[in-house]
């Protein structure tokens, strides 16, 4: 498996770092956190024309650029680092891999299209209690009223963006076991109540829905659940490296930059020694998520893998969500540290992302979850392998 | 009768034929500062009474016993009238020591700049000399209460070629004047406790220089000196409470603005003792990881209980200092940080919350984002480790790079250009 | 509860203390810990008849010199700064306090004197599998035969000095439940064998008792062996304390000394926080063994704890066992590390105190067995009280 | 017929000619070292053919391809011959490269000291010429396989009133002679890897000084800089193990002899290999606390392994060496300290065992003893994060206390006395 990027992928790389420079800057991220909204249109216009990134990874049949899961990472980390205020990783990453998982060539020609123009906003609610999308978890119900339309009568938790998303996907629970469910556009039966975090850079909402009309995603493929937790794992794990790394790197200029007694402390061994032990923990992470985004790369079809590659996608996403998580909790605790008085003031840009690593922290699961959850998963491809043997 | 007893009998008579609960709190420390029980430990000549240690406290008991009320003691008043005893002129102490024992006058402290945070001596604002008359240019940070206080214990720079510690002097200086402004500085929990003082041509009187022009380090050493012993008055304030009377009322006020700045102390700290009953509350005490996690924790907060203990038992056994005495603030900000990750192992998602549905109000999340600034706020844990490594332990010193000239020493470059 | 010694307290330990810079440099420790017996009869009648350490915390009544558990605590903590070979906390710990449990009043005349007075060396023999000393762990067997003799069969494992010891007290199971038992000698139907560890300072042995003939020990106080397990622990955590500061003592000498680019290498910032952070890691263990002591003297009577003190007990014991045996690892870890190449030799005496600290640290049970413990008993506290209201 | 394919041929033919495999391992290495196909890429003037590395791959091909065992070239014999090419004179390169080749000489490296263990260049050992001999006085430590070696690499001091690194020089020693003491050195986990070497009046001929006077840094740096590949050799030579004939029994022997100093070496790494067979075989799979354990490590060696991926395959790729690379030593020791613990908490008591009863015949024990050892040898990793700190992050240099001449710098007094 190759583990580093292409050219190509590089530029693309490039391309994405200039744009957020050039319009995330964090007087912007500042003035789109403060507004209830959130995000700003022209700016996701831009992204969605210019860079035609929320299809980066759609199929081109769907109106998608066609590449894969290795790009669509690099965008998210890319984005961490520069903390994208945007319906990004709701929409394209997790409203698009919803769509492809259980869409059928219909319901894919008329959604997809318009997720990877970037004109329609999806929002993916799975979350009721459990964050780590346990089907046992889900009891909202979906069921056919009498003149047979299919209603959703039930309450999500912590939706991302679902406070300016127009399309809707909600995994409900029917006769046959649980499935996806689309709800096309707001609706009067639909409540949403924005929540108030500590990270304002990613909104969030709960959904109360009672019995909301939606259409049935056709496909119900075996782990959809889990396969959808692990797509979003995986991307987040690259957006928080993302970060961790931006992290890095102002603790490195402020501490070369801030003198004391004479010198400047970067020049401290035991300062010197811990961007040393911070370098590591963020080079290991980064590994971790591109590994784990190669490993999502590697599945021809998500809608029937392997047992193998089932295991394996779950190790490797749960693996790299423990360590990107701990990695750039670590990365805010210690640049905050390294600013001294500074760090802990609201003018200091550091309690952007410092906060952003706490909601990821905990977002789709906690690191001890997601340790938990990988050595499972190890244990389960044993035991299929000893079965096979 | 004993000597102490006889000012025990001297004190609350004069208490019972002066103390009455309405009056206002301003014309009973009038009172109390003009008949010299509100500092007895003070000079006769300056509202004292010449009294040592130990009678002072006997008066201080009396005024507890009767549930009279002191004068005004807590917060940086004290700082600068200790500093003003040790260091000013008799007419700075005849000017200040009044305002400072009735409460009329709010005092702070500008020392610490954005350039010399952990190296307070580094200090690059300037005062210079122009007639009768001091100058001051520069910029004070972390100043708390700056935003209502009448006077500033001001470190500046009047001499750039010698070395930094002799470089400096200390001042009175009026806040309410043009040339000072004072900013509220916001802080990553959304909390303000802090100041920027901003000063531009900012006005000092000769006579309000205190000391030695040159010798501002050592009063400033002194101010520092007593800066706990200041946080301690503040809780006997507090401890007097919930009585009746216009005078309560009045010290109730006054205590509510100075410890307004402090409100998020205790999430700062890591509020252990949050932690099992919000265990029990979400079921995460049944989760065996996370047990562990909080035992952890548990036992970091007792060790540094119990650390604590051992050298006040040390004191009071009237035993040398060990080096259990050194190592509490370090240890609290470990709990602190472990104490915030056990928080979120507890809470989950719900640890981001701050709006109505949040657990405890949005306590939780104020303890994930207070946290942080524990290992920083008065000496960072890097400056800690460095005087237990010097101090406790007699390992070497730094390497010094900032002795010399102070206008030779590489410093930060925010500092305004030198003269 | 006074955590500061009196002035006897510091006369008693340094007494301790010359005692082991005369008699117990590492040479001689490394000369014990070679020979299968592990320790000097010469020096043990020294330690039984000059310090009078074995009956140190033994009623005056039974021999003993009449202190408490506190003035034991300090001969724990500087025999295990001076790495003591000896059967002192085989039989004067261990073996007393389990007669002082469960012995009448002819049994303790019979007995304990002699341990008190150093002339028998006991041993205790509870673990057979799990380290936590369980009721339901013990499989052990006492039955009496024909002619009315109590006999013990079963296996026993880690016994401390059990390869010397003369005296030998088992936990057995019988009818009546959990009971010890004593064994006076040793018995043809006693088989002892040595084990070989890392840690040649503490010698250890299984027993394979095969119907040996044993004297029943009259009492079965409530939490017989949990109590006991709280003063192994306790006790314990006190050697550790002490082996720990050595360590840290070692590594301050040593980084003082050693000079590497014209500089002692203590003069590196990194290494001068390191040796902070372990002083701070010393002392709050420190204090943590201490209060357990403490704890444990408060007890008047251990035969018939109230349930808050067997709480209080169990919760301050496992507390100071985790607490000082992470802090011993991590001392015995960064003395080597901080002695570079010479820490790893064997003539360099750091492994010495490494491997103790290696041998405590899963003596007993491991630092998440009793933090696990530990929490246990809190809960059980809050309940009874709770119930008590 | 292409160039590669020529040298391939001709190497073959050569083989088919000569190769026997019931000879005698040193008879076969000095056809091979006087064929010139033992080092092709050397001189053609020193038993080499001047190829090109690529085309020395050829050849190396061809000996695997035909299964033919080639010249010795595993451990510090290959440091030596790289050395001296680069910067012996004319004699010590017909002296000694033959001897390298033919295995019959073996050679150990003498540069560190007890005084001078990360400070390389504070060695104190002296030499001093005396007539025509250079007599060499001091002690040397962590001399691999100096105890069954006929010549040594040694860095000694000829210049006190120079620079550190400028008064160093660069010998070849004959070990066999009186003045020169190896005592092997036993280690906390039994082993006995490395000697330490004592020299007392041992004598050096002028002849055999490498390089210029005073310019032995240079020369170590050549010989440290190959310290990596040698090793790699070393494995190339295991990959022939099982083969039939004299040659081959005779190759093995050499291997058991040239390896075991590091029969503990994946013990030292921390077996995380046998983290889930023993936690499994223990039933500690079964307890959530320690299963957290388990997978912090499995993390920890995945991405360490991982980072270790990302650097070849970014070589490989033709792009500039990122962070990635510099990273492995500092990873491992970290991987190996967290198995250590992993294993503990799995075995529990049975982790002390050493004996017939204990888990894996003592190799857990052994894990524990010897994980230690990773993060000092070959670099500490005080000195890795120097390295990451000052050239991966750019951050600045340690200030210097030993310019200037050696005798005034401050060390370590176990030296010998200075002349």
């Amino acid at each position: 498996m190759a583990l580093a990027f292409t050219a190509d992928q590089d530029q693309f790389r490039d391309s994405i770092q200039r744009f957020m420079t050039d319009k995330m800057p964090t007087t912007e991220v500042r003035r789109l956190m403060a507004a209830t909204r959130g995000f700003d249109d022209e700016t996701w216009r831009q992204v969605s024309d210019q860079l035609a990134l929320p299809g980066i990874h759609i199929p081109e049949e769907f109106g998608g650029a066609g590449f894969g899961a290795v790009e669509l990472s690099i965008a998210c980390e890319e984005m961490g680092r520069g903390l994208f205020c945007g319906p990004f990783f709701s929409s394209a990453v997790l409203s698009a891999y919803a769509l492809l998982l259980t869409g059928d060539e219909g319901q894919l020609d008329h959604w997809l299209a318009d997720l990877a123009s970037g004109t329609r906003r999806g929002c993916l609610a799975i979350t009721e209690h459990s964050t780590l999308w346990q089907e046992g978890d889900i009891n909202t119900l979906a069921k056919a009223d009498s003149d047979g339309q299919i209603r959703l009568r039930g309450n999500k938790r912590f939706v991302i963006d679902g406070q300016t998303a127009d399309l809707f996907i909600v995994a409900a629970r029917s006769e046959s076991g649980i499935g996806l469910y689309l709800i096309p556009d707001h609706d009067p039966q639909l409540g949403i109540t924005p929540l108030d975090t500590m990270d304002p850079t990613r909104k969030m909402a709960d959904l109360h829905l009672d019995d909301v009309p939606a259409i049935q995603l056709t496909h119900q493929p075996e782990h959809l659940l889990q396969t959808l937790l692990n797509v979003a794992c995986i991307c987040l794990a690259n957006e928080m490296v993302g970060g961790a790394q931006q992290l890095l790197q102002s603790a490195l200029d402020y501490t070369q930059l801030r003198f004391q007694f004479g010198r400047s402390i970067a020049s401290f061994q035991a300062i010197k020694h811990r961007l040393a032990d911070l370098l590591l923990e963020v080079e290991l992470a980064r590994s971790a998520a591109y590994q784990a985004a190669q490993t999502l790369a590697a599945c021809e079809n998500l809608r029937s893998l392997s047992p193998s590659q089932a295991n394996k996608l779950t190790e490797h996403a749960s693996l790299a969500k423990a360590a990107a998580s701990e990695t750039y909790l670590q990365a805010g605790l210690e640049t905050i540290q390294l600013h001294g008085g500074i760090g802990f003031t609201w003018e200091n840009d550091t309690h952007l992302w410092f906060k952003r690593a706490k909601s990821s922290e905990v977002l789709f699961g906690s690191p001890a979850e997601h340790r938990e959850r990988m050595l499972t998963a190890i244990e389960d491809a044993a035991t299929t392998t000893e079965d096979a043997a | 009768m004993s000597e102490h007893a006889a000012i025990h009998a001297e004190v609350t008579q004069w208490l019972s034929q002066h103390w009455d609960p309405d009056m206002d709190l301003l014309s009973w420390r009038s009172l109390v500062a003009d008949s010299g029980w509100g500092a007895p430990n003070w000079p006769s000549d300056y509202y004292g009474k010449d009294l040592s240690p130990q009678q002072t406290a006997v008066v201080e008991q009396a005024f507890a016993e009767f549930g009279a009320v002191g004068a005004a003691q807590s917060g940086v008043r004290m700082l600068a009238a200790v500093t003003l005893l040790a260091h000013g002129s008799h007419e700075q102490k005849q000017k200040y020591l009044r305002g400072i024992l009735t409460g009329e006058d709010q005092w702070c402290q500008l020392f610490s700049e954005p350039g010399s945070g952990s190296d307070l001596a580094g200090a690059t604002t300037r005062a210079d000399l122009r007639g009768d008359q001091w100058i001051v240019n520069g910029q004070k940070v972390w100043n708390t209460s700056a935003h209502h206080a009448q006077y500033g214990l001001l470190l500046a720079r009047t001499n750039w070629d010698a070395p930094k510690h002799q470089g400096l002097t200390y001042f009175v200086i009026n806040m309410e004047q043009p040339g000072v402004e004072v900013r509220q500085l916001a802080q990553m929990n959304g909390h303000a406790s802090f100041n920027e003082v901003f000063m531009t041509d900012a006005v000092v009187s000769r006579e309000d220089l205190v000391g030695a022009e040159g010798g501002g380090w050592q009063c400033a050493m002194t101010t520092l000196a007593n800066e706990r012993r200041s946080f301690d008055r503040a809780r006997d304030v507090a401890g007097r409470k919930g009585r009746q009377g216009k005078i309560f009322a009045d010290l109730e006020a006054e205590f509510a603005i100075a410890n307004e700045p402090y409100t998020w102390y205790p999430q700062r700290a890591g509020r252990v003792d949050l932690v099992m009953p919000r265990a029990k509350e979400t079921g995460a005490i049944n989760d065996p990881a996370t047990r562990q996690d909080i035992a952890r924790l548990h036992i970091m907060a007792e060790c540094a209980k119990w650390t604590g203990d051992r050298a006040k038992a040390a004191a009071k056994a009237g035993k040398p200092q060990g080096p259990e005495g050194s190592l509490g603030k370090l240890a609290a900000s470990n709990v602190a940080r472990l104490a915030s990750r056990v928080h979120t192992a507890i809470s989950g998602n719900d640890a981001l919350l701050t709006g109505q549905t949040s657990p405890m109000d949005g306590l939780i999340a104020e303890i994930l984002v207070s946290t942080p600034a524990i290992s920083i706020a008065g000496g960072t844990d890097e400056i800690q480790k460095n005087i237990i490594a010097e101090r406790v332990l007699g390992l070497p010193k730094e390497p010094r790079f900032d002795d010399g000239p102070f206008r030779d020493v590489r410093r930060n470059t925010q500092a305004p250009s030198e003269g």
